[in-house]
């Protein structure tokens, strides 16, 4: 019981194969498991039915149910929280108890001579859910052999957008970034001085005269604020209208320059 | 059509094993036989010739590299058995593992992709949220799509890296599921 | 001391030669002899022996690859003669990574299409001149008519080639915050 764990834990790292044997070979008389560890109630019941040497496809209702309770409570008791999965599965335990308690309808029996086992199909999910736990093991094997070996640079891409290496996933999660920072910065926004129409002539101008040319579409990207915006865009009406600069667009929707004549 | 044939250059056997030892070397991913085969003007069996060859080649002189097809192409990586001195050189631990947890749903949805959260939570009995997440962080699954039924739910499957991390050439590589029924009793 | 030289690791010097060349490989930058004597803890001369075995290997089979003394270290690279076959994949790959940049943008136009240049940077916060280049370059993003608002922007959406470069149906198959928030919790 030295390690309690969430299924959140990600930072857990364990061998997957050596931690099974681990609980397999701990005592039947003695909950000797680690706690938390088992991925969910299909797999806690796999456990169960393997320490009493159970028939999967017998299973000993009553005993399994009242063990799973006992390992239910024990972990309230240790104040782990019970994920409502596995109190699920508690109930689903019970009710099958219930039905195989059931005297079984004397009519029916007559004509219907193979009723219904209650455990079928918990057997069936049992038999389904183990199988990916076996796959989920090879899956750990490769990734182990493969950890060992190292290329040059990260493999990024995925197979649907080769071309861009990215997923939708990243796309969401970008944009939710952005949206809590512009939260942020909303609030800068407020504190920031305006700057005057007088200013921005007088800046657009050096620029345009320090380098020849500017490109519209950048300075007006460089503005912060709608109000900002239009003052840059009567700046640049009022610098074409009074100096010797030219407005260039090369190519229909191309990019508009500001030259100097 | 006389003359591309002019203009296709004439390349020796061992030059070509040399050319496509160098265009796998500078690739940043897995390099596919077809793709080598535009690029270099080459039939389809001379590459796969040529790169017989190589991976005989670093076979044979016990190479510290191995050429190895993943994800659907070639490529240049270190041999497992030198990875203790790479790591202390690059000073890199190894990757955090994965929990039990997401293992298993890692592999509900490549064998079952695409899937929905519904339908993982089905066959696991407990909610895989958290591995999810953690899934599509480490970029090992991708959402594929919405299912055509109520809700319209997302559906996930395996992505190129996922091939790439399980050392896997493609999805078909993968054992298939009914395999694991005879190690359950 | 005799700690020290009891746990040093004895190899071979084929498996040394072997382990200097799968380190010479990963190393992102050539590496000198000192800093591969220091981390396999081997002799100078030893490396010294290794790396020029290497190369006389590298020679002696016509190799696409060589190891050459650069920057006072050493390192791995592509033969010279092969250059235009080289430079010829190289310009066949797709630029394949979107700068974050990039991918900001596309998702501001993703989810808040039609959005205009001066919308994008209310909520990027930042310009996006050259982001927006760059979809454009790439037919991820098209320009979508103006809006009827002071200098009548352009505004632009997302493409045809952004649904399928992202495996999307449609854009109902974008993904909401909502597929996401029981995974994030």
């Amino acid at each position: 019981m030295e390690t309690i764990l969430t299924e959140k834990d990600e930072q857990f790292s364990f061998d997957f194969h050596k931690e099974t044997a681990e609980i397999m070979s701990g005592g039947t008389d003695e909950l000797k498991i680690k706690l938390g560890e088992f991925a969910g109630p299909l797999d806690l019941l796999l456990y169960l039915i393997r320490q009493e040497q159970a028939d999967i496809f017998d299973i000993p209702i009553a005993r399994i149910t009242e063990k799973y309770l006992e390992y239910i409570r024990l972990m309230k008791r240790l104040d782990i929280a019970v994920a409502a999965d596995f109190l699920v599965m508690a109930a689903t335990l019970i009710e099958i108890k219930s039905k195989m308690l059931l005297p079984r309808d004397p009519s029916l029996s007559t004509d219907e001579e193979e009723m219904e086992d209650p455990r079928q199909e918990l057997v069936d999910r049992l038999l389904e859910y183990e199988k990916f736990k076996s796959a989920a093991g090879m899956l750990h094997e490769r990734s182990t052999i493969e950890s060992a070996i190292f290329t040059r640079g990260p493999i990024e891409s995925d197979e649907n957008n080769a071309e861009i290496d990215a997923s939708v996933f990243d796309l969401l999660t970008v944009f939710q970034k952005i949206v809590a920072r512009h939260v942020d910065e909303v609030k800068m926004e407020i504190q920031r001085e305006e700057i005057s129409l007088a200013d921005m002539i007088k800046n657009l101008k050096a620029r345009i005269f320090a380098t020849g040319e500017v490109n519209l579409l950048e300075f007006f990207e460089e503005m912060h604020s709608r109000r900002e915006l239009v003052t840059a865009f009567i700046a640049v009406l009022e610098i074409v209208r009074a100096e010797t600069v030219k407005l260039l667009q090369n190519k229909t929707f191309g990019d508009i320059i500001l030259r100097k004549v | 059509m006389e003359e591309a044939v002019e203009q296709k250059v004439l390349r020796t056997p061992t030059e070509l094993v040399a050319i496509v030892e160098a265009l796998i070397f500078v690739a940043d991913e897995p390099v596919s036989t077809r793709v080598l085969g535009e690029v270099l003007e080459e039939e389809r069996e001379s590459i796969q010739a040529a790169i017989e060859q190589l991976q005989s080649e670093y076979e044979g002189r016990d190479s510290g590299l191995q050429i190895r097809e993943i994800a659907g192409g070639w490529q240049l990586g270190t041999r497992t058995e030198y990875h203790e001195e790479v790591r202390k050189f690059l000073k890199t631990r190894p990757n955090a593992k994965l929990s039990l947890a997401s293992l298993e749903t890692l592999s509900v949805i490549a064998y079952k992709q695409p899937v929905t959260v519904p339908e993982i939570l089905e066959i696991r009995g407990v909610q895989s949220a958290s591995a999810i997440k953690t899934l599509l962080d480490r970029r090992l699954i991708v959402a594929k799509g919405r299912k055509e039924a109520v809700g319209r739910p997302m559906q996930y499957g395996t992505s190129k890296d996922f091939l790439v991390q399980f050392g896997l050439k493609d999805l078909t590589e993968l054992p298939s599921i009914e395999d694991f029924e005879d190690l359950v009793q």
